[in-house]
């Protein structure tokens, strides 16, 4: 299989299973998790101000007090992943015109440089985040496999998509092509690991911001 | 070429900052060249067809480093010229072919371009051409 | 056998002065993507090497590469390439027909150390029956020339990579001329690979030259492609770049990004990932090039680029990403379904066989 | 398979939930709950990580309520939760946590950590992972009716003091009264002035209020167990004594535990909402604040700091009022660091003060609010649980600092107005 074969088969076929074994995968898992159900509070509700799941939802994104000087590298280097993650994920030019393709959405991309610096930054973000899991007694006691594996399968993307664009290491088809069947991985994984937070973490943060809502205490 | 002419297509030069950044390299190349030629003779040129350039961008150039004292033709399988620009010892070199389409231009910095000079060669040929002339007159 | 003049001998022959070799040599040069100070060197080998005999093939092809070189605006050093190699057998150049012209490549083929020119590519399916000429199959004339050969160069992407040819669902079974040795069905001999669709004139003449003036196959790239003329992608090299890094992107071809020249990328340009010298050495004599005229490159002289999805899409949209996509869904929810129908009932279950607590279970 | 951990299985299948679910596959190990933990944060051990205490319960969740999860447990990859593991970590699930749910404030994604103890605490209680001294007041609760063992006649006792002591009679089962009070056992046994201050209160805004007979004491040791059932049969006794009494709203002590357990865990327990009020002493004291009913007179010199109750503040709700009423009183009234809904717990909560196997734990994570409260220089703390307030004491004992620990209630009772009522 030369370069090109792989090329296209990452785009063709190998988008196709894993779109389509992400897209089962996270309607499975979303329908086992949530259909579970809660009960009904029974108890007088007690009301206020800033209080309900929405506002958690929000308020959630922001280090509570004093945790920021507790865990520096969990909330810098994880707001500079998640963003920069975002930034490179969703303003890099091809990546919308591939989101174009599949949803009919478009919006403007930011310049190449900007997003090569934002992957700069991620990636630099990841790899201090994964030191300090290292590190951090807390973090090496809680890490399984999963934490290891789950940082790899997200890296791996940012850092072949930078090597790809930048002529590093490889000729661009060949990482591109390692690129796209990098982010086929993730894809995969997706809803099977941790990585599915990025879609429970909304409902998580609003169920406990309801509960806590219903005490009037807002959390 | 006319007819192309009409269709409305405007290809728009960016203005400096956002250009192929080759002009301002070109530029450069050009100074350390002519530094080199005065401290050690050496010459140098710059194949400006290996150069991606946006369009305009040779006009720019041939803008910026004007137009000198010497213009020469050279008549070689097909027509060269060889203009001096404005910079002294940097030549505009453009070789055609016989039916007049490019070939090749550079941009090279000496005293004088090789192609002007008369080669050793042909000078040696010269010689045995114009005494075989003299002789010929001679028995005439 | 009369000694094969050098070339240099012959220029000098045609009564063309040394102002002018030098000028080639520059020509040359330039021709060859190689720096301008390498005249004297290409100078200095003109003058030793010694004109071979070429034999060119012509198989599952369209002549557009012989149009192509032909085509060339570069007359004067064509001209000088042809006086440069003798050019022995050529279907659609030679004069010669019939039994005369297979006789020509038979006499060119006594002297080994020739160098073979093929364009299309060669169909193996079915004992190759698919395309013969004067009674041989392509496969064993190539086979044949191949055998004494000091090299192939492979013009155009069919003898390349199989090209047009071996589109999908690839009927006559067409392969390229590397593929062949790579299955040990030709012998095995060094290869230039010049694919494109067609290749550049410039390019074609450019490859002969740096090989007739050093003697040796160019540095290559891993698909067998000279460094000098692929070693960058169109995108790299090409002058509508800045437009890509500033995310500047027509949208369609008649939009006002089009008509200001802004990157083509979102319209199918295969920029990126397409190795030639369209960006620099351009066409018709330096004229243009694709995405100059407002097209985007459709990768030409990539192996495959027939089959690697619409010329029109993005490069990093996909063929055709959401085919399972309904079906996954389906089957997702299915699933899904399944397991909350079952886990409602583990749940209901347990809550019917709830057995009230008592102090006696805090106990063990 | 024990037939006590396949009764708890069973439990934890009826327990698991979707904001459970949810929780568990949100979780992505940054460890920023043991950050704020005071047994991870005073002791560095990291099995004190709050999300950790809970790994048998996600193992079942997996196992039980996911389709990978039967899989990897058919194939041997996830391996059954057994009685040893339970055991294991009992000392996780009860002698280090207070249920202060601190974790479920700061958590990134969102996870209600406490929610998720508490839930498991069910498993774990029947199938006999509890420890000796929850169990112990569990079933003093259930079968005397209070925890500490305090009968009827031990109130009638104190009653009859309190009279003695105020002047004021105290009611008992009287029916229609507005108020229905509640006692915890800490409060009859150490702290019998709230007794009195309530009457003295009750009389200056003019209040109808009584003690019930059958329902006097407050705390849940079924809360804090773990067991719906048994906590169940606790609160019903409150139910049925006020609905019997017929009283307008349930007045619970300064007990944190007590306060949450009917407060919010009430109705769901008997499974229907409740025909009347239930608010915290400092609730009503605000209310009566606010309405003119209660005057002070004098104010406390000394520099004071309170102590949130986390059952109060952080999963109460009870924030502004103990505020209002420090003010009417003290003088020089200081806040700790964090204080308010981010407080820290005095390290006894969630029946961790019932518990003897944690009390060398418990003084050791002590040393968080023995900072806090060094930092504000306070001569004496106020607080608003009884639970709390042994707690302190016992804390500040050891670490032999010498600092009183005051009931808001009391603390306003001695202040009250003289003048008329």
């Amino acid at each position: 299989m030369n370069e090109m074969e792989l090329l296209n088969w990452v785009r063709g076929p190998g988008l196709n299973i894993a779109v389509a074994v992400f897209l089962l995968g996270t309607i499975w898992r979303l329908f086992e998790i949530y259909s579970l159900g809660r009960k009904q509070d029974l108890s007088a509700p007690r009301n206020a101000a800033g209080a309900s799941g929405w506002h958690t939802v929000v308020r959630r994104s922001m280090p509570p007090p004093g945790m920021l000087k507790r865990s520096p590298v969990s909330y810098i280097g994880g707001y500079a992943f998640h963003i920069g993650l975002a930034i490179v994920v969703f303003l890099f030019a091809p990546h919308i015109v591939l989101i174009e393709n599949l949803i009919g959405l478009s919006w403007p991309a930011l310049p190449s440089q900007v997003v090569d610096l934002a992957a700069v930054v991620t990636m630099a973000a990841m790899v201090l985040v994964l030191v300090d899991r290292i590190n951090k007694p807390v973090k090496r006691f809680l890490s399984t496999f999963e934490d290891y594996f789950t940082w790899a399968v997200t890296f791996l993307p940012v850092l072949t998509g930078y090597l790809a664009v930048q002529h590093l290491l490889l000729p661009y088809t060949t990482m591109l092509a390692l690129h796209i069947l990098s982010v086929e991985i993730l894809l995969v994984v997706l809803p099977f690991t941790k990585l599915f937070h990025v879609f429970t973490l909304f409902a998580s943060r609003w169920y406990n911001g309801n509960a806590n809502a219903h005490k009037g205490v807002p959390v | 070429m006319s007819g192309l002419d009409n269709i409305p297509v405007n290809v728009e030069a960016p203005a400096m900052p956002f250009g192929s950044g080759n002009t301002g390299a070109i530029l450069a190349e050009l100074e350390t060249s002519l530094q080199t030629l005065l401290t050690s003779g050496k010459e140098h040129s710059i194949d400006l067809r290996s150069l991606p350039l946006l369009p305009g961008e040779l006009d720019y150039l041939r803008e910026r480093l004007g137009k000198g004292e010497v213009q020469v033709d050279v008549n070689a399988l097909g027509h060269s010229t060889v203009i001096e620009t404005a910079i002294r010892g940097v030549w505009w070199v453009t070789h055609r072919n016989a039916i007049d389409n490019v070939m090749a231009e550079f941009l090279e910095v000496s005293f004088c371009p090789d192609i002007i000079r008369a080669q050793r060669d042909d000078v040696r040929e010269s010689l045995e051409t114009l005494a075989a002339l003299l002789a010929g007159d001679n028995h005439s | 056998m009369n000694r094969r003049p050098t070339i240099a001998e012959q220029l000098a022959r045609q009564g063309i002065s040394r102002r002018a070799f030098l000028k080639f040599c520059a020509a040359t040069a330039s021709l060859m993507a190689l720096p301008p100070g390498m005249a004297p060197a290409i100078a200095e080998a003109l003058g030793k090497i010694r004109r071979p005999s070429v034999i060119w093939l012509s198989f599952q092809e369209c002549t557009g590469c012989t149009e192509s070189l032909t085509r060339s605006h570069s007359p004067t050093v064509e001209s000088l390439i042809f006086d440069m190699i003798s050019l022995d057998y050529h279907h659609t150049l030679q004069a010669a027909s019939g039994e005369a012209a297979e006789h020509a490549r038979e006499e060119a083929m006594k002297e080994p150390g020739y160098l073979v020119l093929v364009d299309g590519s060669i169909p193996i399916k079915d004992g190759g029956i698919y395309s013969t000429i004067a009674g041989i199959s392509n496969l064993q004339m190539l086979k044949d020339t191949v055998e004494n050969a000091a090299a192939v160069v492979s013009i155009g992407t069919c003898a390349a990579f199989g090209g047009i040819p071996m589109a999908n669902p690839n009927p006559t079974g067409a392969a390229g001329v590397q593929a062949l040795m790579d299955q040990g069905l030709i012998a095995r001999k060094p290869v230039i690979n010049v694919p494109g669709c067609p290749p550049i004139p410039a390019v074609i003449t450019g490859v002969l030259a740096h090989y007739l003036t050093f003697g040796a196959i160019p540095p290559l790239d891993a698909l067998g492609r000279p460094l000098n003329f692929y070693g960058d992608s169109i995108h790299d090299r090409c002058y509508r770049r800045p437009f890509y890094d500033q995310g500047k992107f027509a949208k369609t071809f008649d939009d006002e990004g089009a008509r200001k020249g802004w990157c083509l990328f979102e319209l199918g340009c295969k920029g990126p990932t397409t190795h030639n010298a369209c960006a620099t050495t351009k066409w018709n004599d330096g004229t243009s090039f694709p995405i100059e005229s407002g097209h985007g490159c459709i990768g030409c002289s990539e192996p495959n680029f027939w089959d690697a999805g619409s010329f029109y899409k993005a490069l990093s949209a996909p063929a055709d990403p959401l085919s399972f996509a309904a079906g996954a869904a389906v089957a997702g929810a299915a699933v899904g379904v399944g397991m909350s129908f079952m886990n409602r009932a583990k749940k209901s279950s347990a809550k019917a066989a709830h057995e009230t607590a008592t102090l006696k279970d805090l106990e063990k | 398979m024990s037939a006590s951990l396949e009764k708890g299985v069973a439990v934890l299948k009826e327990m698991i939930d979707a904001p459970i679910a949810s929780y568990f596959n949100s979780c992505v190990h940054c460890g920023l709950c043991a950050e704020a933990c005071l047994f991870y944060t005073e002791t560095g051990d990291p099995k004190y990580t709050p999300i950790h205490k809970l790994e048998p319960l996600r193992r079942i969740y997996e196992q039980e309520y996911t389709l990978l999860g039967k899989l990897a447990k058919m194939v041997g990859l996830s391996k059954p939760v057994t009685d040893n593991e339970l055991e294991e970590w009992k000392e996780l699930v009860y002698n280090s946590c207070t249920l202060c749910a601190r974790c479920s404030l700061v958590c990134p994604v969102g996870n209600d950590i406490v929610y998720m103890v508490r839930k498991f605490r069910e498993g774990m209680a029947v199938s006999g992972h509890a420890p000796e001294g929850l169990i112990g007041a569990t079933t003093r609760a259930i079968e005397i009716g209070s925890p500490m063992g305090v009968k009827l006649p031990a109130v009638q006792a104190q009653m009859k003091h309190v009279h003695k002591d105020v002047g004021i009679e105290i009611p008992m089962d009287q029916e229609g009264a507005e108020y229905m009070v509640l006692l915890s056992s800490m409060e009859i046994m150490n702290f019998p002035e709230y007794l009195g201050a309530i009457a003295k209160i009750m009389k200056q805004a003019g209040k109808t209020w009584t003690l019930c007979s059958t329902a006097f004491e407050a705390t849940n040791s079924g809360i804090q167990i773990g067991s719906s059932d048994l906590a169940k049969v606790i609160v019903n006794r409150i139910v049925e004594g006020a609905e019997r009494l017929k009283v307008k709203t349930v007045i619970s002590p300064e007990c944190g535990h007590a306060y949450t357990a009917l407060r919010w865990d009430g109705a769901n327990l008997v499974g229907r909402p409740f025909s009347f009020k239930v608010l915290h002493i400092l609730e009503v004291l605000d209310e009566f604040r606010a309405q003119g009913l209660l005057k002070t007179e004098g104010f406390e010199m000394d520099r004071m700091t309170f102590h949130d109750p986390c059952q109060l503040v952080r999963r109460g709700g009870v924030v502004q009022q103990p505020r209002n009423l420090m003010n009417m009183v003290a003088k020089d009234f200081v806040e700790m660091e964090d204080a308010g809904k981010y407080n820290w717990c005095c390290g006894g909560g969630g029946g961790v003060s019932a518990n003897e196997d944690a009390e060398e734990l418990r003084l050791q994570v002590f040393k968080i609010k023995k900072g806090q409260l060094e930092k504000t220089g306070a001569k004496t703390m106020v607080t608003a649980c009884a639970n709390c307030r042994i707690i302190l004491e016992e804390g500040l004992e050891h670490y032999q600092m010498d600092i009183p620990v005051v009931g808001l209630t009391e603390m306003i009772a001695e202040h009250l107005a003289e003048s008329k009522s």
